[in-house]
């Protein structure tokens, strides 16, 4: 599965790849669209990237979480315009035990986050949109 | 989806990319700054702001990649380079 | 999806089942059937419950994980014959927020370790098999 | 899929439930055992012992269940309950 994609998520493509006979623990993360965004009703909303860096970071921050801890993870973002409860973001991480792969998924999607070059812009119900800024005062985690 | 395109004179100006809230303040995704030798992010910033009334409500340190690469303000920009300005991060 | 199944576990369902608009975190588990436990090379395995009692403990766990977090919780264990690679236990977390639906998802699983009457026998290449005991010296996780 | 089958003494016993390998042990998957007034687990545990010679072999201070529930040796039963002795548990 390519780490940026229009098309819906496949989270089990994504366990898939990690998947083997010696890992018996996979961790997976999905995160989907809200309906509520520091208190205003979401719609819909449009996911961009900076393509080329967004792509280096993802896969520097999947070979760091393999180097860290002994799993294989695997990470998805998708981009474009998203409804409520669609998936933007997929994660697997699976090893030998669960430590590590809660470890290891907890941790791409900690520095997905903060290091992936991706930006929302939110569309809510009142017919406002806004470009979502997690280090504003008051917005949501 | 965007394309990078290179202007005539990219031996001496660097590509400043700029995304999502930015890129509305500017009014354009692509700029072409000119760079003196010894340049850094810094000075491209500032050279943004000259050319473009709209970068003025940037802030005073963005975050910042050259070529495609997460920076710092006081790295290096060299005639070529591809230099963006990242508003806060929203992915996840 | 039953907490007891013969069947293949399908991870999708748990997720579908504990999704809603306002729970943008979804954390899965999935452990497997390992190739390798405690050096000994295994083929196959069997799980046998003691089926009223597990089910109820399964039921406490997610009515005390539900009570304890802000999250929907979804658990199924599988029984019967497993091969190397087949998922025995699949548990899903959803909240508003990652934070607690990776803790209420570590926590099924941790609880169904500890309190569900479950036990499984292994078939190993060498042609013997032997009763799981977690609890045994030199015991894998 | 184990069915549960009561005795004809079930007024005066208590039906044993035994899984992996206790019930390998004791060659059986379920008991009867008679129940004095104010007995408990651990006395239930002391008359599967008298009646089945592979019982000897179960540890002490098993774990065990009354009527599907999570229990201690010293908690009570009565003629009819479901008593249950649990080898280490494996799920997972």
């Amino acid at each position: 599965m390519r780490l940026l994609t229009q098309d819906p998520l496949d989270l089990a493509a994504l366990i898939a790849d990690v998947a083997s006979p010696e890992r018996g623990g996979t961790c997976a993360f999905l995160g989907a669209v809200r309906d509520h965004h520091a208190d205003r009703a979401v719609l819909e909303l449009e996911y961009s990237a900076y393509g080329p860096m967004a792509e280096a970071a993802m896969a520097d921050i999947v070979a760091e979480t393999e180097r860290r801890w002994p799993v294989r993870v695997a990470v998805a973002h998708r981009l474009g315009r998203l409804a409520v409860g669609d998936a933007a973001v997929a994660v697997a991480a699976a090893g030998a035990h669960r430590d590590e792969a809660f470890a290891a998924c907890r941790h791409v999607i900690e520095e997905l986050k903060r290091r992936v070059p991706i930006w929302k812009r939110e569309r809510y119900a009142d017919g406002t949109e806004a470009w979502v800024d997690p280090t504003a005062a008051g917005a949501a985690r | 989806s965007r394309r990078i395109s290179f202007s005539m004179d990219s031996r001496s100006s660097a590509t400043v990319l700029l995304f999502a809230r930015y890129a509305e303040l500017v009014g354009a995704e692509q700029v072409q700054v000119r760079v003196a030798p010894g340049s850094d992010v810094r000075d491209v910033l500032q050279g943004l702001r000259a050319g473009h009334p709209g970068a003025a409500e940037l802030p005073d340190a963005p975050l910042c990649a050259v070529n495609h690469r997460q920076a710092r303000l006081d790295d290096a920009v060299r005639p070529g380079d591809v230099v963006a300005f990242l508003p806060p991060l929203a992915g996840g």
